[in-house]
Parts: structure tokens; sequence; C-alpha cells
């Protein structure tokens, strides 16, 4: 149809498949650490993204307030959301051995706070439209999206504080502990709980950043979170799971396997090639592109 | 059942699709009390009231099975209205074709209905033959030099958009156009960055494009957002919504939109219909006509047949004709159906201005998103 | 209980539903087809308790076996490939054609072997059930870009003409999900089975003690496979349509998963009581609060989690055949 | 009664219907080594986890310093000053040695000293030094008893309960593990150790309760219990061959 | 009885993870019906040598011969069919079966899976560890030390010519230990099977075995018999301290 591209294009596809993957990367980083703490596959993060999309979106329509400012908001009202959600519903769960009934109690949460979204708000498609929707702006000479570099820049602060917090922080390494053994950490004074719904709150948190992100850039309606669910799981398991960077990094890598398959091959094969790059890492190292193997009798 | 005629109707109550279900259900519902306020449904001499019930499909073609079941046995119902999108209403027809029971149907494109051959539903719709034909015949009205040279195809990936493209490439053939780009689209891409990549490096001046609402405003924020612009941006499906605009604003201006019914067509009854939605829910309806009238065709069949059962229906509808609903007079062929002709408008100032067939306004190509 | 008992109280109640479409006016009622689809997702919830529940193996990809199977069905019925002389000559007959029930099941296990093999010997636990929604996923794509051969987007329409009842269907339904229950009961009992929990309790030790511990898993994953392909075929047969929408719809993975552990992971009656309780509460929501039908079925997903985590089989204690094999 | 650390009194716990004591009753004095031997199955564990909080207690009380231990999670019992090494060690497997330790001293009270408990703890395991960044999990098995009790003694415990540390130690590191306890002793630190290496236990014992089928059979010092024929005869019986 | 007959050779196995080398040029013979302990501090590779025996590991250097083949990297299950069985240090169980089902496993996919009647051989098992009251009690209810046969007896029923045994008496009392020492010398005796021990209690080691092999950090420092390993100063300054009072 055309000439090879010119180098231009793929500098051009590189920023811009990174600017957009980087959302699936801060939906991953949330369920990083919760399938982390809790050996969840948290399905309803996505859902969780989108009900704050509408949150961000309510307070620019009600109360004239940002939706970039909102962060401010957002992001402590999702720590609290995220610490009732798991003494509401996951407390109980966690002590289970089997993994399943959390699983279901999210699929069920994903249920209930998409069709709510549907009663409150209608099942139509939404969108926040500021002054700044839509404009672009001009980075290393290539024209991109000022929202989606927000939200890139969102996921990297989010990505870097929860990286410090359970790198560096004594309650942070208290977290990981408990994500493996619930007994022993509570032997050290670590309230299993506590930690677990700590990392809800955060995990729920990075949903409302990336809400933030979702609703400044994208319109939506109840159901679009599912497929980010779906991305975010393949990135975090492109990254490694329990390695929070690595969740980041698997979001900017599907976003760019993402960019280059629509350019090259085309729309309908991107999902097809995205799972099949994400099946063939599964593969060959297991432990993700960032983990590191080990295993002892 | 007795005394009165019990209209049963899947309906998206709930799921993705429950924004556009809620206007069905209630252009349904404005269509029973319309004909019960008249008395009901006149048969055998005697009018009987009719009685609405609906079920939800939940969005999804593969609950749709269960919806109808549930009309069928649960309810008792007599017969059957449709719910609002292809691939859900050939599941729908299918099980009343089962259960022997007659399936109204707006929405779903006969090139999928059709081929089924189906006893006990009708259709009326557009076709994409013509549809597809609408942006080709507007420009050729054109002056030459506005005429698009690189035209650009972009279709999601589902029935409806495969279908709907394959329109337009033979369109395009029979018109003497060739796309530039032809790329289907996956549904809920949330980053068009490399196809606008695309269709840049395709130096593109002309888009066609169908998707749903949130894919289309994704689209044409990104394609503001990396500058790039085309004079003629015609989409299907996903434009005529007043979300559409709500979350576009003023950068919804020039874009074509199709539609297949509006309050300002000079039929009986339109402009009423209209202004009632108007007052309840403060904005206006693209669709909430077509279910409208597809309800008045049904009644009207019934009352030719002087009965619900499914082969009188069938007698009365297909090879007949029915007059003055609210989109037209509608004349169903021999397989049962009928087309209704295709609309374009274009996108002002947040009102759609009837460009196709014959409106009065004039085409504005877009001129780059700077200079606007 | 005894066995024999249990096992004569749970034949009582097959016997009895196999002879209700004799009850007057049974086969117009609505519990007709709604026993039909507890038949079917009674069948898939068998098929995810093999893998995961005795084999410990959670897959969250049975969804795409359901379709496999459904598309095979679908593919051999309406292409006339290969019995399509039989559908012309007896109109009737094609129902529940055995042969192409059995195709469609052993398409899905072909599928499943085939996945399974690079699945199961390099992914252990979550990584397992992530690279299984993996494959459900890219299953889906290819089909959406099938072509003529999968009828793409639009999935492919059987000739639908015939069908005038229910009944087929209903005693297909119900004697598979007795020979599921029979097969997998069996099984359990056998050598097979024996390495199958070993397995799921200790997979280093078990094959330390000399099972073949992959042959074993993949051995699990392709009947459980196999079991969804042959729902997917009974389920085409009812509805006339398969689309990639509608058959690889997650809820067809994730309504089973449910309805097994909330009869009880793990044991032989248990997904059968699961899938007739949850899908009643389901159909009773649909019933009574259809605009918010979801929402309640969401709660009632979280309540029966919370309060009956180890499933139906803790409180039915009773109850025959719900006990936790092991 | 001079300085009751521990009292547990008419202890009864089950696991489901089934009892694994019955009215147990033993007492810690503050600053001494209490060991509790008996058989596999005696209940020794089990006592253990009643007294940390991983079992609930049906009847019969168990104070620490004069609180109620019945009732308190395990985390709040931790932080009244209990530090537990379970049987199976209890290991975060995945994070490295270095982290182990650290959490080790998780609660505030012990945050402030993390740094002197590390020296002291790599003191008396050099070991666990050398391996500081390598993960738990991939120890060897006497390693991982290292670190285990190691980790304990990083909160400065009132009471220090070990469920078997000597097990799978090689005598060298036995050795040095008793003498640990001992130094620990010496340095103030109430033990309550279970072991089944009964006669090193009971030398190191200032007092000892034997363990029979959930009852306590019998009591006395260590040293009265090593000189006692029958135990002697039931639990210590050299290898005839 | 062909007292002679090598049944196991490991030429210099080496095993590194990473750059940490846990094993260095490890040779090591059994004979069949032998019985070999295996001492050495923690940390010495005593484990890891086990896990590469039965191919958890391939040794990134080096041979494992068994009955005359090379066995080096072979799967795990058909080293196990193949003649070698062996117990874990923390005690692997199938926690969800009973004592008889965990027992059948080896006895149906071991190496006798071919040689006739499983049920005897599970039952005959159970019956040298003395198990054979609480054969139909869950493992998950079962005591450390009888789990610890269970091990045992479920490698027995295999049918063996070598069996691992990789600290079977660690958490026993001494009765237990002698219980265990019986155990294991009626395997050798009535089954003929060869058995290579690992153990930290060194004087049932020292009383039982035909020879005994020392690691240390990942070399072999000493293979010899009970008294000469006793006297040996490496061995004593690497493992066994001097005699404690
Ligand atoms: N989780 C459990 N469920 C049921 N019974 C248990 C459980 N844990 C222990 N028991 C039973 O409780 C009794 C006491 O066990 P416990 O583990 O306390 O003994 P122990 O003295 O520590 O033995 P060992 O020396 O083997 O560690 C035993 O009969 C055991 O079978
Ligand atoms: N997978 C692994 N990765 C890294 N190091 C390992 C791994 N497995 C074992 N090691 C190291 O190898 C050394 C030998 O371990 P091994 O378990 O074989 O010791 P052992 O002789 O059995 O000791 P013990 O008597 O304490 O059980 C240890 O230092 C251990 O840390
Ligand atoms: C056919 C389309 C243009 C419109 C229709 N309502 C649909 O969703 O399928
Ligand atoms: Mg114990
Ligand atoms: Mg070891």
């Amino acid at each position: 149809m055309f000439d090879f591209p010119p180098p231009q294009i793929f500098l051009q596809l590189s920023l811009n498949g990174a600017l957009g993957g980087a959302m699936y990367g801060v939906a991953a980083v949330g369920l990083s650490l919760i399938f982390g703490t809790m050996r969840l596959i948290f399905l309803a993060q996505g859902a969780m993204i989108i009900l704050a999309a509408y949150f961000v979106r309510a307070l620019f329509q009600s109360f004239g307030i940002d939706p970039f400012l909102s962060l401010v908001i957002v992001v402590p009202v999702g720590l609290a959301a995220g610490w009732l959600i798991y003494q509401g519903l996951f407390r109980k769960a966690a002590v289970e051995e089997d993994r399943n009934i959390s699983l279901l109690i999210a699929v069920g949460l994903m249920f209930l706070a998409e069709n709510l979204m549907t009663v409150i708000w209608g099942g139509n498609t939404a969108g926040v439209v500021t002054s700044y929707t839509a404009s672009g702006i001009h980075i290393l000479g290539i024209r991109t999206s000022f929202t989606r570099t927000m939200g890139f820049l969102i996921a990297l602060a989010g990505t870097g504080l929860v990286m410090l917090f359970l790198r560096k922080t004594l309650v942070g390494k208290a977290v990981r502990a408990a994500s493996e053994d619930i007994t022993a950490a509570s032997l050290m004074g670590i309230s299993p709980h506590r930690v677990n719904a700590i990392a809800f709150a955060v995990g729920i948190a990075l949903a409302g950043a990336a809400g933030v992100a979702v609703a400044t850039t994208f319109p939506f309606n109840p159901f679009a979170g599912f497929i980010f669910s779906l991305k975010a799981l393949v990135a975090l398991a492109l990254g490694g799971i329990g390695s929070v960077a690595g969740a980041l990094a698997g979001g900017i890598i599907l976003g760019l396997i993402e960019a280059y398959v629509q350019f090259f091959v085309g729309g309908s094969w991107t999902n097809a090639v995205a799972y099949g790059v994400f099946l063939a890492v599964l593969m060959f190292k297991p432990e993700g592109l960032f983990g590191r193997p080990y295993k002892k009798a | 059942a007795d005394g009165e005629i019990v209209v049963g109707a899947p309906i998206s109550l709930t799921g993705p699709l429950a924004g556009d279900g809620k206007e069905q259900e209630w252009a349904y519902q404005q269509a029973v009390a319309d004909i019960n306020k008249a008395g009901g449904i006149e048969i055998g001499g005697k009018k009987l009231p009719v009685k609405l019930v609906v079920a939800d499909d939940e969005s999804s073609e593969s609950k749709v099975a269960a919806a109808l079941e549930n009309l069928i046995k649960v309810q008792k119902v007599d017969i059957l209205l449709s719910t609002h999108s292809g691939p859900m209403n050939i599941a729908g027809a299918i099980v009343a074709e089962k259960y022997k029971k007659f399936y109204m149907i707006t929405t779903c494109f006969p090139f999928e209905w059709q081929p089924l051959k189906l006893k006990y539903s009708a259709l009326f719709f557009f076709h994409p033959g013509p549809g597809s034909e609408v942006p080709f015949e507007i420009w050729q009205k054109l002056p030459p030099e506005q005429r698009p040279k690189n035209p650009a195809l972009v279709t999601e990936d589902s029935p409806d958009g495969k279908g709907f493209g394959a329109g337009f490439v033979a369109a395009a053939e029979k018109y003497g156009y060739k796309f530039a780009v032809n790329d289907p689209w996956a549904i809920g891409a949330t980053d068009d960055s490399a196809l606008i990549t695309k269709l840049q490096a395709a130096n593109v001046d002309a888009m066609l494009v169908f998707g749903s609402p949130a894919d289309t405003i994704t689209l044409i924020r990104q394609m503001k957002e990396l500058g790039f612009s085309v004079p003629y941006f015609h989409g299907w499906k996903g434009t005529w919504t007043g979300e559409f605009h709500d979350a576009l604003g003023a950068d919804s201006d020039y874009v074509l939109t199709d539609g297949f019914w509006s309050e300002s067509f000079p039929y009986k009854g339109a402009k009423e219909l209209g202004e009632r939605y108007d007052k309840e829910f403060k904005k206006d309806s693209v669709t909430v006509g077509a279910f409208y009238a597809n309800a008045q065709v049904l009644f009207q069949a019934i009352e030719r047949a002087g009965s619900t059962d499914a082969d009188k229906v069938h007698d009365a509808i297909f090879n007949k004709e029915f007059k003055d609903t609210v989109v037209g007079d509608l004349k169903f062929d021999e397989t049962g159906f009928a087309l209704i002709p295709s609309v374009a408008t274009q996108w002002w100032q947040g009102r759609h201005q009837l460009i196709y067939p014959n409106g009065d306004w004039t085409y504005k190509p877009a001129p780059a998103w700077d200079k606007r | 209980m005894t066995m024999r008992a249990s096992m004569s109280i749970w034949a009582v109640i097959a016997a009895a539903l196999a002879l209700l479409p004799f009850w007057p006016g049974a086969i117009d009622s609505y519990a007709f087809s709604f026993l039909f689809f507890v038949f079917i997702y009674a069948i898939l919830s068998q098929a995810w308790n093999l893998i995961a529940g005795f084999g410990g193996q959670i897959s969250l990809g049975n969804h795409a076996f359901f379709g496999l199977g459904a598309y095979a069905t679908a593919i051999l019925w309406s292409g006339n490939y290969l019995w399509g002389s039989l559908y012309e000559s007896h109109p009737r007959i094609y129902y529940f054609d055995p042969v192409t029930m059995a195709i469609a099941g052993l398409v899905a296990a072909l599928a499943a072997a085939l996945v399974g093999w690079p699945l199961l010997s390099k992914l252990r636990g979550d990584y397992f059930a992530l690279g299984t929604l993996g494959f459900g996923e890219i299953v889906k794509v290819l089909f959406v870009n099938g072509g003529d051969f999968t009828g793409g987007a639009f999935g492919i329409v059987a000739p639908s003409s015939t069908f005038d009842t229910l009944l087929p269907h209903y005693w297909t339904g119900l004697g598979l999900t007795v020979a599921v229950i029979i097969a997998i009961g069996l099984l359990m009992r056998s050598r097979y089975g024996l390495a199958l929990i070993a397995v799921r309790d200790d997979e280093m030790a078990a094959s330390a003690n000399g099972i073949d511990t992959l042959k074993v898993k993949i051995a699990a994953f392709a009947g459980s496979a196999f079991i969804s392909g042959v729902a997917g075929s009974l389920y085409t047969y009812y509805i006339f349509h398969v689309g990639p929408d509608s058959v690889f719809d997650l809820d067809w993975m994730l309504l089973p998963l449910m309805m097994t552990v909330v009869g009880g992971t793990g044991t032989l009656m248990g997904p059968v009581v699961g899938a007739f309780v949850m899908y009643a509460v389901f159909d009773l929501a649909r019933i009574v609060v259809p605009d918010y039908h979801p929402v309640v079925s969401g709660l009632a997903i979280i309540l029966a989690m919370l309060f009956l985590p180890k499933g139906l089989a803790r409180i039915g204690f009773g109850l025959p055949g719900l006990v936790r094999r092991g | 009664m001079a300085n009751r650390l521990l009292e547990v009194s008419d202890l009864e716990v089950a696991y489901g219907d089934v009892r694994a004591l019955w009215g147990v009753s033993i007492h810690v004095e503050a600053g001494s080594v209490v060991a509790i031997v008996g058989a596999n199955g005696a209940g020794k564990t089990t006592l253990l986890r009643a007294i940390s909080g991983l079992l609930p207690v049906r009847r019969g009380t168990i104070a620490l310093g004069g609180a109620s231990l019945a009732g308190p999670a395990p985390e709040a019992i931790a932080r009244m000053g209990i530090a537990h090494v379970p049987e199976g060690r209890g290991l975060f497997r995945q994070m490295t040695v270095l982290e182990n330790l650290e959490l080790g001293a998780f609660q505030p009270k012990a945050r402030a000293n993390m740094r002197q408990a590390l020296d002291k703890a790599y003191a008396l395991f050099p070991r666990l030094k050398e391996r500081a960044g390598q993960k738990a999990g991939s120890l060897s098995g006497g390693e991982q008893q290292m670190l285990a009790i190691a980790r304990a003694t990083m909160s400065d415990p009132k009471l220090l309960i070990l469920d078997e540390p000597s097990i799978g130690l090689s005598p060298l590191v036995v050795q040095q593990m008793f003498s640990l306890i001992e130094t620990l002793h010496r340095q103030g630190v109430t033990i309550l150790l279970v072991e089944q290496n009964i006669h090193q236990a009971l030398k190191i014992a200032d007092y000892a309760f034997v363990l029979k089928t959930g009852e306590i059979a019998m009591q006395g010092t260590g040293a009265e219990l090593i000189a006692d024929p029958e135990i002697q005869k039931a639990y210590m019986g050299v290898l005839e061959l | 009885m062909q007292q002679s007959e090598t049944i196991l050779s490991l030429e210099s196995i080496q095993m590194r993870f990473g750059g940490l080398v846990v094993l260095d040029g490890i040779d090591l013979a059994v004979a069949r019906a032998e019985l070999v302990g295996l001492i050495g501090p923690n940390g010495a590779g005593k484990s890891t040598l086990f896990n590469v025996m039965t191919a958890i590991y391939a040794p990134t250097r080096g041979k494992v011969r068994f009955l005359g083949r090379d066995v080096t990297g072979v799967a795990p299950h058909k080293i196990c069919r193949l003649g070698i069985a062996r117990t874990f240090q923390l005690v692997r169980t199938f926690l969800t079966m009973t004592a008889r089902e965990n027992v059948m496993v080896g006895a149906v996919y071991g190496a006798g899976s071919r040689a006739g009647n499983a049920a005897q051989a599970a039952d005959e098992a159970l019956d040298l560890v003395g198990l054979s009251a609480r054969r139909d009690m869950p493992t998950r209810h079962m005591t450390l030390s009888d789990r610890r046969l269970l091990e045992i007896a479920r490698g027995v029923a295999s049918q063996p010519a070598l069996l691992l045994l990789d600290e079977p008496m660690a958490g026993l009392n001494p009765t237990e230990i002698r219980q265990m020492v019986d155990v294991i010398r009626r395997t050798r005796q009535e089954r003929g099977i060869a058995i290579l021990w690992v153990e930290h209690k060194v004087d049932a080691i020292m009383k039982v075995c035909d020879r005994v092999v020392v690691l240390d950090h990942g070399v072999k420092i000493a293979d010899a018999t009970p008294a000469e390993v006793v006297a040996n100063r490496k061995v004593i300054e690497a493992y066994l301290g001097e005699p404690a009072a």
C-alpha cells in the first residue's frame, strides 16, 4: 500500500503506544498489589476504574473541579473505599484456602458495580469535556496527546510511590510478608487483615488515579472496564507477578505491541497478537519478563 | 390471552446496550398507550386492549434466547416485538421461529436476516446497499475540487461493521473510488494512534467510520490531539446520539452522520413523538421513531389478520403495505422486508442538519483543527 | 449415608426427571426449559470441577472449549461437510447426531491437549489460570477473523426450520448430565483418579512416586474440554446460531465456576446442586426485578461466597455425594 | 509464685470435635527456661499455638503477666511480647534473609532497635550475614532454622516460644543452638521450649512439663526429670541395637 | 545376592545456582542392598544431591547412572519407575488422601507397577512401617512421625532398588527414632532395597550404616566406614564437633 515508513513514524508509534500502554500499566500495578497479597485475580479492577471516572465526572460537572485536580480527592476516597471493600467483602474470604471464593466475590462486585452504574448514570457513553480535552502537545518533535501524557505521568508517579512503599518501608515489607504466609506474619505482630486492607486500599486508590486518566482521555460507559481488567492482567503477567515496576513496564510493552500490530497488521489482530505474546512470555519466562525464577524441593 | 393481547419484547434493560434499550422500552410503551387510548386492537369486531411485557436480554446474544423462553413460556405472550441490535435479533428471531410466535423486528441488517428465510419474522430497516451509497451520492453532487481523492474506510470488527463495510467497498467500486486505507477496528480500542499515523501516512482526506459512540469519540479526540483532520468525516452508528455531541462539544461540528429516524421527518406523528420524548428527557432521539413504528406495524397487522396467530400475521405483512407510520409508508416484499431510506445529516452547533436525501443544508468541509 | 443409599437417591431423582415430560403440561412449562439450562450448566460445572476441583488446576479458559464444541457442531451441521446427505434425506434426525456431538467434544479436547501441553508443563497455579484466560481471548479473536469458515463476527446460523419440541434437548441434556456424573465418579475411583488427586495435593511428590504429572494434567484438561465441547454442541442444537460473542462469552466459564464453588469444589454432586441452585436464583431475579437483576445476582454471588465458602457441601452434610473426596 | 510470667490453667483445645488438650496447666517464671517434652502427637505444638493465639481456647485461661491471652488475635499477642518460632519455621520464603529479620522487628516497640538487634543476630549466626540478600526459601534446611530463631529474637520478646528448634540441624549447629538458648537465658529472656532432644532440653531447663496424650503427666525441675527413671525409660533410651 | 554390584553411580556432579556452586565434582556409588549414610553440615548440599538424583534439578555438569543407564535429566516419574524412590526433608504426603491411598500411589505408579498386585504391595509396605492400624486415617490428621513413616512406606511400595531418605528422623524422639531405625534396617534386609540416608542423628547413622559419606560445602570430604568417619579430623571440624561432654 505504501513504502516502508520513515523513522519518524516509528518514533511516533513508539511514543503514542507507550503513552497508551501506561494506562494498562497503572491498572496493572493496582492488580499486582492485590494479586500479590491475596493471590486474587481482581477482575473488578476495571469496573472500579470506571466508577472512579464517573466520580471524577460528577465532581467536574457538579462542582467544577478540574479532573486532574480531583486526584487529591479521588485518591483518598479510593484509599478509604478500598479499605472498606476489603473489610466488608474480602476479609472473610481472605482466610479461606480456596481462592476461587475471593475470585467470585470480585466477579460479584464487578456485576454489582457495572449495573449500579447503569442504574445511576444510564448505560450510554459518558464523557468529560474540559478546555484541554483533545489538545495535543509536542514531545521530542512528535505530536502527542496532552491528557495521555498526563496519564503517563500519573502512572509513573503511582508506580514509583508504590514501589518505594513496598521496598523501603517496613509496612510495605509486611504487606509482602503477609502475602506469603499469613500465620507467620501474624506471629511477627503483623495484622494480616490490616495488611490486606492496605494493599486493597492502595490498589483501589490506583484505580482511582487510573480513573482520572480515563475520564480525561476517553468516553466511557459502565461496562468499559472489563477490557481494562483483561489488559491489566496481561500487563501484569508480562511484567511478572509480584513485580510492581514490571507491571507498569508490562503495560507499556502491551501498548507498544498494540500500536505496532495495528499499524503493520491491522486493527482486528491487535488483541490476538497481544494475547499471543502474553502466552509466549508466560511459556518461556513464566515468572514474567522481570521476575526471577526459583524452585526448591 | 383472553380479553387482551399480550405483546412481549426482549429489551436490553441491563448491560452495555441498556442506554438504547431504555429508549426502545419507552417507544414501545408510547405505542401501546396510544393504541389503548384509541380503544385497543379490533379483532372480530371487538376491541382488545394491548398489554406489553418485557424481558431483559442483558445486551447479550446468548441471553436473548432465555429472555424469549421466559416471555413465551412464563408470560404466555401472544406475539413479539424485537430488541434493537442485529445479532441479538437474529438469535431472537430463531427462537420465535422455534415456538411459532411472530417477531416484528426493527434494526437488524437485512443481509444477516434475509438468508435465514424466516417465516415468522418481518423486518424494516435500511439496506447497506443503498445505505452505503449515501456518501458517494453526496460526493457526486460536490464541486470536483471538494471530492475526496484518498478516502479511507474504518469499520468495527462486528457483524454489522463487516456487513456495512462490504457495502461501502462495493459502492466505492460502483462510483469509481478506491479506499487508500481499509482497516477493521477492534471494538473497545483505547489507542488509535497507530491507525491515525497510518491514515496520515496515506494522505487520507475523507473517512467513512462505522463504530460505537465510545470508539468513534475516542478516535476523533485522538485525531485532534495528533493534529490530524479530514475535510469529510462521515460516521455510522456512533455519531448520531446526543452523547456524541456531549462528549465532543464543538469538535463534533462538521461530522456527518447517518440515522434512521428524525423527528423532522414529514410523516404523521413524527413531530409529536419527538416532542413527547423531548419533554420527558430534555433531548432529542434518532431511534424512538423506528421503534414506535415497529409497534405500529405489528398492531395494524394483527388487526388485519384478525388474530395473533403467526401464520395469519405473516400473511398480513409479507407483500403488504402499511401507510402513515412515523417512518412513513412501508412496503414489505415477499421476504418480509421493507426498506426505509437512509439519512445523512451534518452536525452543526449541536444539531443535526439534514443533507441527504434532499435537505436544505449545504455541506461544509472541515478545516484543519487549528483553523476552526 | 452409605454409598449405595446415596446412589439410589440420586438415581430416583434422575428417573423422576426423565419421566417429568409425561406429566401433563410439563413440556410447555417454563420449568422445562429451565431444567434444560440447568443440565447444560451442570455439565459445564462438572467439566470445570474435573480440571479445577479434582485436578487442582484453575482453568479460566473453559468457555473456549464450550465455544469450540458449539462451532464444530454448527460447521458440521450447516456446512454439509460430512452428514449433509443424512440431513437432507431425514430432515429430523440430524438432531443430536451422536457422531457430530462426539466430534465437537474431540475438537475441544484436541485443542485442550495442544494448548495444555505447553501451558501445563510450564505454568503453575495462578499463571496457568492467567494463561487459560488469554487462550480464551485468542480463540475468540481467531473465530472473529476466521472468514467464511467460521462466519466471521456474525457466526453461523444452522438450518432451523424443523424445531418443534424441546423434548429431545431435555432428554439429551439429562442423559449427558447423568453420563458425565457416572463417568467422573468411576474415573475418580480408578487409578487415574488416584493420580489426579496426588497431583493436586503435591505435584513434586506425585512425580517422585512415578506419576507422569504432565500427562495426568493434560488428560484432565482434555477431559474437561471434551465435556465442555459436548455441552457446546448440545447448546447449538438448541440455539441454532453460534457467534463469537455468544458462545465465547466469559459467562460460560464464570457461571460454572461459581456453581461448582457454591455446590462444593472437588465433590461429585456439588456442581450439579450448585448449577440448580444458582441458576434458580439468577432466573428468579430476572423475573422478579428485571431492571435490577444483575445487581441482585452480583449480591447473591457475594453473599453465597461470604456465607457458604465451602459450598453447599458443608451445610448439606447429609446430602449424598456432596462429601469432599479425599 | 514469685514472678509468674505465663500462667496456663485448665486449658482445653480441640480440632473440630477432636480434643487435643484436656485441662492442661503450666506456668513459666520470668527469666526461666521451661521445657515441654512428650511423644509425637502429645499436644505440645497445640499448646504453643493456643498460647500465641493461633488456636481458639475452648476452656481454661492463659495469662501473660496478668493479661489474658485467650481472645486476642495472634498479632496482638505478638505485640504483647511473645515471639513464637512455629513448627515448620514460618519463614517468608520469597523474601530475603535480611527482610525476614527486619520483619521480626515489625512491632513498633522493636523497630527503634532494629540496627542493634540485627547486629546481634548476625553475630550469633554469621552464615545469615553471608546469605543476607538471598531468598529465604532457597536456604538449606538448617540455615532456614537459624533464620527462624534469629528472626524471633529481633523483637526482644518477653517470652520466646520455640517449637522444636533443633529439628534438621547438624550436631554442631544443635550444640550452638542450645548454647544460644543458654545465652538468651542469661540475658534474661524467658523461654518456653518444646524439644524432642529431651536430654539436652532438660539439661538447660529450669523447669519442665511432660505432656502425654493431651494431659500433663509429670512436672519438675530439669534435673529432677532427667534423673527420673521412668522418663529415662520412656523418652531417653539410648540406642541399644 | 550380588553384594557388590553397583546400582547407582554419580560421576563428578556439579550443581550451580547462578554464581553459587552448591555441588562440586561429587562422585558416589551405591551397591545393591547397601545402606549408606550421607551427612554434612547444614547447607552442604545433601538435599540438592537428592534433587539431582531424582531429576528435580538437572546438574550443570556430570552424570547420574542407575542400573547401568545414564539417567541424567530423565523425567522424575521415570526415575521412580526405574527404581529410585525418595522421601522429602519437609514431609510431602498427599494430604487429602488416607494413608493407604498414599501408599497406593507408590504401588500403582512406581517401579513395581507392572509387577502385579498393587493393593497387596501397599498393605505390605504399611505393615513394614507399622502403620497398618491407621491405614484409613486421612493423612492430614496424622502426626509428623507417622507421616515420615508413611513416606517411607510409599517409597517401599513402589518397589525400588534404591530408596533415598532425607532426614527421616528430624523431629522424632528417641523412642520413635528407635522405631525408625528398625524400619530402615528391615527395609534393607527384608526387601533388599539399597538406602542412601541423609541424617543429622549421627549416632543412628553410625550404628546402622555400612558406609558413611560426608559432604561439606558441596565437596565430598569423606567416604568410609562409620568408624573411620567418626575419627576423621576434617569431619570433626566441619560437622561433628568435639564429642560433647
Ligand atoms: N490441624 C489439626 N487437625 C486435627 N487434628 C490435629 C491437627 N493438628 C494436630 N492434631 C492432633 O492433635 C494432637 C496433638 O498434636 P500436636 O501437633 O500438638 O502434637 P506434638 O506434641 O506437637 O507432636 P509432634 O512432636 O509430632 O510435633 C495429635 O493427635 C494430632 O493428630
Ligand atoms: N534453588 C536454589 N537456589 C539458590 N541456592 C540454593 C537453591 N537450592 C539450594 N541452594 C543452596 O544450596 C546449598 C545446599 O542446600 P541443601 O538444601 O542441599 O543443603 P543440605 O545439605 O540439605 O542442608 P540441611 O542439612 O540443612 O538440609 C544451601 O546453601 C542453599 O542455600
Ligand atoms: C445497525 C446499526 C447501525 C444500529 C443498530 N441499532 C445496532 O446497534 O446494530
Ligand atoms: Mg509438634
Ligand atoms: Mg537438606
